[in-house]
């Protein structure tokens, strides 16, 4: 065969993260796509077996970098169900700030990355420069920029601080602004929409059929998130409808999370609005950090990340450390599978445009 | 629909060993020959989505757990279903034909825990690349000890202290 | 494939250059100036750190300032950062990045892991010095560092071409045997 | 003669040292556009500088080297067939479709390197600059010919000297406005930079081009600018000449009139550059090949019409 | 020196050298092929070199006029534009032969190859040279008969292309007779010089109908659309060593049969009789019109091929569109780009074609994907071809620029807006699969199995170096070619060209093209470019896999294919695909399938082999005319 190998990644700008995708082409057209992943495995969950319950986190939290509270969280919650502890109110408020901050500027990220996939870096510097905002946010609540290592088993480290909520308030009003200049520079682009329109179609049907979960499901008409499905953190209490969009193409992606952006903005303003009323002050659960044992059994917490159900299957021997741990990250089915059958017969120029839009975060693949 | 009463219909399913975890999970156990019928039960059950395929090394038991985690958006239920096969054997069957995505989680487990999934076409190096040594998510592969023998063995190349 | 055999055996062995002495004295200042205000990355993320690596590019820090900003390949790029833990299998390709890019070229590790495994120590599926594989002219050390201390590094970076300190890529040539031989240990050969 | 002959060794020195200004002042323009400080002014030169500094070059075989040398032929053979503001320089030797065909020796130069290199990404991006080649070409043929079948004649010397009075672009604007969406593409800039997407075929042609090679491909490029920017200047904007008065203090008003020209149509791409993702390949050459060439047509119908009847 | 040469110099001699070098040649092969190649070179070369030699004569022969059967006289003459064509269609058919010798087959069929060379090279000059209607019909049936059997000699594969190629043929040739007759029984002469004076006075109507049916017959020569179906599996199924000639020579006889009945026979000032669109004659216009969509339609299909030959020849009828459209337009200009580009593209495609069939002899395959990075293992063969491609593409180093810039010159300086765009569009089409050409077979990654390829013998770089050379001529001294084609013009009764020998002037306001200036520029350019290439340190030279290849091993992937060549320009070729559905082919595919029913029929009541008939048959019709004109 006369198909050309064409690598994207690991070493490409196409290519989310550090990943690779084999794509024979013939022409300009992909006939044949073969996902690599493995480039960022540090067997997690080998090394969680040799580490304590509350060790967890700092190590955890790695697994997706653009949207690290959700790996904590949903760790926490796995151990939290294992060992039975109920984090308290104001704590489960904190948890849902922290995951719903952590979305948009996952979704930040993920605007840069399809803007820089075809070709609008200006949406891509905008969003990462605005996306700093957000991680001044958590510099102030947790102490860092990436890696937080905020969401505990038990509930968050520490209360927010003093004012706190105001300035988060703040950065979303200054969100809230730019999305509108987004929308103008960017999801009413006449080029972008050429570009993305009918572009790689994703049924509902195939999305259910192949697992798709996340806002890529929710773009294909499918009402899917685990926030509603298997309630967690604050989430309950928050009044939300799920958005969907029918075509399930790139634009549907696209716009899925410009739609879940504004949500999220919104769910940060009735999450900052409850916490000024609420008490201060009792926001976690402390065990024994050290030797903190946990009865027998197995649990599964999941979690609604910016790219779809994040979940943790913990097994517990009754030590001092998980005998196993499992993760399901939710990019092991639109990352691999999906996405080596989506991209057959697409142009060249959506392979990169295809991964941006589908959201893989490599590092869920390989953990 | 409460979870006893969902128990109790997996339960209907002869040879299941049901138990209700919590709060919208259910562990199901069946017998390893079982299982792939068991799957297409409770998959006509309501329980279509197959979120991941676990694999845990029950090194004492000399057995391998396989842990099908399924959930059903209609019942906001999920029921983990359980199969062992033996450590000196790690042979099952492929639950392709019922989720297509298995292909990829039965991938991983064959890739780190050695075990081989029959019928699954594409049991290919997936995340690991020339690993010869034992499937590291086995209890009896020592991480550590393998650092040290490898890489922490190596010198440095402009000479240095270890 | 055979060809590359013979050209890496025969062009990367070792070959420090001889009019290195002349170059600093005459035209070596302003070529050094040159090199330190336009130090192109080459645009690979091989571990978390690469996330960072977008705001540092954009509005707030800006790296374009200094002339850098990421090109695509390594034949177009002067700098190879090492942006956190190294798995085996992107080490391999780290390695290959780094040969493919032509004299002068810079490695900056970024964060503990490349130094020492950071929380990675024990994990079987990355290494934990990655100067025995590949030379490295700086160390960042954190984790996550933080933009600023990726700026004083570039900073450092910049001082250290000055003066001729970073000689990352004249030791590659100089040890080139060991090196291949502790790369050799870790994955199969494939030069 | 000795005037003419320094004019012409000066005229490629300043083109490819103003082009490389002009750069980087873009390079500063995108960032504010993006919210940054951007590089300074000069940090074209430092690149340029750099590159060619490099203590190693990486080439694949003596084709590949053509590449960048033929860039940087092209680009300077066909500067000096351009009338440059009040500078002819050796625009009667040649005349617009002679410029035309030479400006693609620089392409089909750069093309054969870039194969040479053996690099799947290059043939790709090859492959999509000429296509992109042929969408562009057609409506600013027609528009280019447009100006031509209203001046009757080819010769670009002429064509200046005959919008003395007023500009093509005033006369002709329908095919002003479609060579400038041409000239888009000529520039390479979004959305029509197919050929060097980084995130699809890894910058293309330029993927194995490193250390000197990539530094002339700079060199060329700077220069290209200019001659293509020109060119339009040329036919569209009357030169650039904005005093008609003999001597050489008005040539050189004029000249640097012609500079600001090249630099403010420069500008106008990279801002629309800013802002805009790219199409795909075909997408581009069907946009082309509609309302461009429509309007393209009309306009040529209109010269046809005032210069026939 | 040369001056015992000069009775040789007259048409009956080179013709007649030629025919009995043809059946030389072919019995000579039966004893040695050596001698037989020999033979087929000495005869070819010989004969060029006096065609070559006739050039400052104007010779008018006439063959025993009084004794001629039925009145007619058989006229061979010498003139401007018959020793223009006869030059360029004795330098590729000699220089092919040679080529064709550096391959060094010995089968049977190559006896009748070079025989058959030799015959179709005497009925070519024989129609060029001839000076009455009826020894031109002749010879061009001749020309015709051996064409296809140099065809068929391909075998099995060519069979269907070449029974097209015939059967359009006869057609347009029938045409020609009609044409002929109607000329006849209106004026009662055949005789070219005897016509010139009256055809002038004809009505309009008689003109229009005489032309165009002798057009159909010379459109279906110069593969002009409509006529061009025939032309693509004919050039691109005939032997390799034949298709130079083919696309190089024998193609240019429709444009010549234009120039001489449009311009020499007819004459500018009738022509304009039959209505003018803006100063030229709206037959001409036609023409012109019609070649600009040939060039194009061509040009779209030639992106599309994967097939070297196929390619070349779509190509082939494309550069032919531009001639015509060139002679069509009928001003100086004009006629002069349009012979220009005649000669031009004689050289290039001959060069083209004789560089396919050297790929294809080592790759062993036509297609473009199977070759690839042959660049630095065939140097010479990538250079000529190279040169070939930018004349083609119409680079202005080479001879091939001059020749389309005249053309876009006289289109535009008449104003024709649909002309000129189609012309330029198809040009810029040119780029596109010329480089198509480079990119697969030259460029790129060399497959494992081409690693021992290298340059063939000298007998086939020697005329493919030949031709680039006298590209690079052209591209430096346009003035060559253009001070003949300016003689031919005049000749003709059309304004000379205003050339000196470096440059052209086209008139006061009007462009200029100065190819010294431009290659001394060029050069300058270079000597900078190389200047700042050889300051910077020297590169280091690396394998073909050391390539950017996102960082991957390619030691880690089986079944790595790095050379981008299948379906090159597959976007285009989506964009364009439902407009180009061979619609024109299907028509003439099914009024093929019912003519080869009833020849498949005609066939089986012979029982013998068709080619060794026709063959026969046609020695006879030579020895015949021989006979006629010696004896008779």
């Amino acid at each position: 065969m006369k198909e050309v190998d064409l690598f994207f990644g690991p070493q490409h700008p196409g290519i989310t993260g550090n990943f690779s995708v084999r794509v024979k082409i013939d022409g300009d057209t992909v006939v044949k796509a073969q996902a690599i992943p493995g480039f960022l495995h540090r067997g997690f969950e080998k090394l969680m077996e040799m580490r304590h319950w509350m060790q967890g986190p700092p190590l955890i939290c790695r697994i997706c970098v653009p949207d690290a509270d959700h790996s904590e969280t949903g760790y926490s919650m796995a151990v939290e169900r294992l060992a039975g502890i109920e984090v308290p109110e104001r704590g489960k408020y904190i948890r849902a700030l922290t995951l719903e901050m952590s979305r948009l500027s996952a979704y930040l990220f993920y605007f840069a990355g399809y803007g820089g996939s075809i070709g609008l870096y200006t949406i891509a510097q905008w969003a990462i420069g605005d996306r700093d905002y957000l991680l001044d946010l958590y510099e102030e609540l947790t102490g860092a920029r990436v890696y937080h290592i905020f969401n505990f088993p038990g509930g968050p480290r520490w209360d927010t601080p003093e004012g706190f909520e105001d300035r988060v308030d703040k950065v979303m009003d200054y969100l809230e602004k730019r999305l509108k200049e987004y929308d103008k520079l960017y999801f009413n682009n006449m080029v972008f929409l050429k570009r993305s329109q009918d572009v790689a179609v994703m049924k509902k049907s195939y999305a259910e059929k192949m697992e798709v979960t996340g806002p890529n499901a929710r773009a294909t008409g499918w009402a899917i998130d685990v926030r509603k499905d298997d309630p967690y953190a604050a989430y309950p209490d928050l009044d939300f409808e799920l958005i969907t969009q029918d075509e399930g193409d790139s634009y549907a992606r696209v716009m899925q999370r410009r739609l879940e952006f504004q949500q999220s903005i919104d769910l940060v303003r009735q999450i900052t609005k409850k916490l000024r009323s609420m008490p201060r002050g009792n926001v976690r659960l402390i065990p024994n950090a050290l030797h903190w044992k946990i009865p027998r059994g197995e649990a599964y917490a999941a979690v609604e990340s910016s790219k779809g159900e994040l979940g943790y299957y913990v097994v517990s021997d009754g030590g001092i450390s998980p005998y196993r741990m499992q993760v399901r990250g939710p990019s092991i089915s639109h990352g691999v599978q999906v996405y080596e059958e989506m991209i057959v017969g697409q142009r060249l120029a959506d392979v990169a445009a295809l991964m941006f839009s589908l959201d893989v975060c490599p590092p869920d693949i390989d953990r | 629909m409460s979870e006893q009463e969902i128990a109790e219909r997996i339960a209907k399913f002869p040879g299941a060993d049901v138990e209700v975890l919590r709060k919208g999970q259910i562990a199901v156990k069946v017998p390893a020959e079982k299982g792939h019928d068991a799957a297409a039960y409770l998959k006509k059950m309501g329980f279509a989505h197959l979120v991941a395929v676990e694999y845990v090394d029950w090194i004492k038991e000399n057995e391998f757990e396989l842990v099908y985690n399924l959930f059903s958006y209609k019942m906001k239920m999920r029921a983990f279903l359980k199969v062992r096969i033996p450590r000196d054997k790690p042979e099952y069957i492929t639950f392709m034909d019922l989720w297509p995505i298995a292909m990829t989680h039965e991938r991983e487990a064959h890739e780190m825990m050695g075990i081989v999934f029959r019928k699954n076409p594409n049991l290919t190096p997936f995340i690991l690349e020339d690993w010869k040594n034992l499937p590291p998510m086995r209890k009896d592969f020592d991480s550590r000890k393998y650092v040290k023998d490898k890489y922490d063995s190596i010198p440095f190349a402009e000479g240095g202290e270890q | 494939m055979v060809d590359d055999e013979k050209i890496v055996s025969e062009d990367m062995g070792v070959q420090v250059e001889k009019n290195e002495n002349m170059e600093m004295r005459s035209f070596g200042t302003v070529k050094r100036w040159a090199t330190k205000r336009s130090l192109w990355m080459v645009h690979y993320c091989t571990g978390c750190g690469g996330i960072e690596l977008a705001p540092l590019m954009t509005s707030r820090y800006d790296m374009e300032r200094f002339g850098m900003h990421p090109m695509v390949t390594p034949r177009q790029s002067d700098v190879l950062l090492i942006t956190g833990y190294v798995n085996i299998k992107t080490l391999k390709r780290i390695i290959r990045t780094y040969e493919q890019m032509p004299d002068p070229k810079y490695v900056i590790a970024f964060g503990s892991c490349p130094i020492n495994g950071g929380p990675y120590w024990d994990s079987y599926a990355t290494i934990n010095h990655l100067d025995k594989y590949i030379p490295i002219d700086l160390y960042i050390a954190g984790c996550m560092p933080r933009p600023q201390s990726i700026v004083r590094a570039f900073e450092d970076l910049m001082d250290m071409i000055q003066d001729g300190t970073a000689d990352g890529y004249m030791r590659y040539k100089k040890y080139y045997e060991p090196y291949k031989a502790n790369q050799e240990k870790i994955f199969r050969k494939w030069w | 003669m000795i005037a003419e002959i320094l004019v012409l060794i000066f005229m490629p020195v300043f083109v490819s040292f103003m082009g490389l200004l002009f750069m980087g002042i873009q390079r500063k323009i995108t960032a504010r556009v993006q919210n940054r400080i951007g590089p300074p002014f000069y940090q074209q030169f430092i690149d340029v500088m750099k590159l060619f500094s490099k203590r190693e070059n990486i080439g694949h075989n003596w084709v590949f080297d053509i590449g960048p040398i033929f860039a940087i032929v092209g680009m300077l053979t066909t500067m000096l067939f351009i009338p440059m503001g009040g500078f002819r320089l050796l625009s009667m030797d040649g005349d617009l479709i002679v410029v035309m065909y030479l400006l693609v020796i620089s392409g089909l130069g750069m093309a054969l390197g870039a194969g040479a290199s053996g690099n799947p990404n290059a043939g790709i991006g090859v492959m999509r600059g000429l296509t992109l080649m042929m969408a562009y070409e057609m409506p600013f043929v027609i528009s280019v010919l447009a100006v031509m079948v209203y001046y009757h004649t080819t010769s670009l010397a002429e064509i200046v000297g005959m919008q003395s009075g007023m500009w093509a672009l005033i006369i002709l604007p329908l095919s002003a406005l479609v060579a400038d969406m041409a000239l888009q593409a000529q520039f390479g800039k979004k959305p029509f930079d197919q050929p060097i997407a980084p995130a699809e075929v890894a910058t293309g042609p330029i993927v194995e081009y490193g250390g000197k090679y990539l530094g002339m491909l700079m060199v060329a490029h700077s220069i290209g600018m200019f001659v293509e920017a020109g060119l339009f200047i040329d036919i569209f904007l009357g030169g650039g000449l904005l005093f008609h008065q003999p001597g050489i203090i008005w040539q050189v008003f004029n000249f640097l009139f012609w500079v600001l020209l090249v630099f403010a149509l420069y500008t106008l791409a990279v801002l629309v550059n800013a802002i805009m993702p790219r199409y795909r390949i075909d997408q581009a050459f069907v946009f082309y090949w509609k309302w461009p060439t429509i309007i393209a047509i009309i306009g040529l119908a209109y010269a046809l019409g005032v210069s026939v009847w | 020196m040369l001056e015992f040469l000069n009775p040789m110099l007259r048409p009956e001699w080179m013709i007649s050298l030629l025919f009995i070098g043809a059946l030389l040649t072919y019995f000579a092969g039966k004893v040695s092929s050596a001698l037989r190649t020999t033979f087929a070179i000495i005869f070819s070369v010989f004969v060029a070199f006096l065609v070559f030699l006739s050039g400052s004569r104007d010779v008018l022969t006439y063959w025993r006029p009084s004794a001629s059967p039925m009145g007619f006289r058989f006229v061979l003459s010498i003139n401007a534009l018959s020793w223009f064509f006869a030059l360029m269609i004795s330098m590729v058919s000699a220089l092919t032969i040679v080529y064709s010798a550096g391959f060094g087959k010995n089968t049977e069929k190559d006896n009748a190859f070079y025989g058959l060379n030799l015959l179709l090279m005497g009925a070519m000059l024989g129609v060029v040279f001839s000076g009455d209607m009826l020894s031109f019909f002749i010879f061009w049936e001749i020309m015709t008969l051996a064409s296809y059997l140099l065809t068929t000699l391909a075998g099995k594969r060519a069979e269907k292309g070449a029974l097209n190629y015939m059967i359009i043929s006869t057609a347009g040739a029938y045409s020609i007779l009609i044409g002929m007759t109607m000329i006849y029984t209106r004026f009662g002469t055949l005789e070219f010089s005897g016509l010139a004076s009256v055809m002038g006075g004809a009505d309009p109507m008689f003109l229009l109908i005489t032309l165009s049916m002798l057009g159909i017959g010379f459109a279906v020569k110069a593969a002009l659309a409509p006529f061009y179906v025939w032309a693509p599996p004919a050039y691109s199924e005939a032997p390799d060593s034949f298709t130079p000639v083919f696309s190089g020579a024998l193609s240019k006889l429709g444009p010549y049969g234009f120039t001489l009945f449009m311009y020499g026979i007819v004459g500018l000032p009738a022509l304009a009789k039959m209505g003018t669109f803006r100063g030229i004659s709206d037959f001409g216009y036609i023409i012109a019109l019609l070649g600009s969509i040939t060039a194009v339609i061509a040009t779209l299909y030639a992106i599309a091929q994967d097939d070297i030959k196929k390619l070349l020849a779509y190509s082939s009828i494309s550069q032919l569109g531009y001639v015509m459209m060139g002679i069509g337009i009928g001003t100086s200009i004009g006629v002069a780009g349009g012979l220009y580009h005649a000669l031009n593209h004689a050289i290039f495609k001959t060069t083209l074609f004789m560089g396919a069939g050297v790929l294809i002899y080592t790759t062993g395959s036509r297609k473009l994907s199977d070759m690839g990075g042959l660049g630095t293992k065939m140097p010479i063969t990538f250079l000529t071809m190279l040169i070939a491609i930018f004349a083609l593409a119409g680079i202005p180093m080479t001879g091939g620029f001059g020749s389309k810039w005249l053309l876009y010159e006289a289109a535009i300086d008449k104003k024709f807006v649909l002309i000129a765009p189609l012309a330029f569009i198809a040009s810029v089409g040119a780029f596109l699969y010329s480089f198509r050409i480079l990119q697969s077979a030259f460029l790129g990654q060399l497959p494992e199995r081409l690693k021992g390829a290298k340059d063939p013998s000298p007998l086939i770089t020697i005329p493919m170096l030949f031709f680039a050379g006298l590209l690079v001529l052209f591209g430096i001294a346009p003035g060559i070619p253009l001070g003949i084609i300016a003689s031919v013009e005049s000749y003709l009764g059309i304004p000379a060209l205003n050339v000196s020998t470096y440059s052209v002037y086209l008139g006061a306001n009007f462009g200029a093209y100065n190819a010294f200036t431009v290659m001394t520029v060029i050069t300058l350019a270079l000597l900078v470019a190389l200047a700042l290439f050889f300051i910077a340190k020297k590169s280091r030279k690396v394998g073909q896999t050391d390539t950017y290849m996102a960082g991957e091993v390619p030691e880690h992937h089986v079944d790595l294919y790095l050379h981008y060549s299948m379906n090159f320009y597959r976007p285009l070729e989506r964009i364009f695909a439902p407009y180009l559905r061979n619609r024109l082919e299907r028509l003439y595919d099914a009024f093929g399938s019912g003519y080869e029913l009833i020849s498949e029929g005609i066939r089986r009541i012979y029982t013998g082999d068709v080619q060794h008939y026709v063959y026969y048959v046609m020695v006879f019709l030579a020895v015949m005319i021989l006979a006629g004109w010696w004896w008779l």
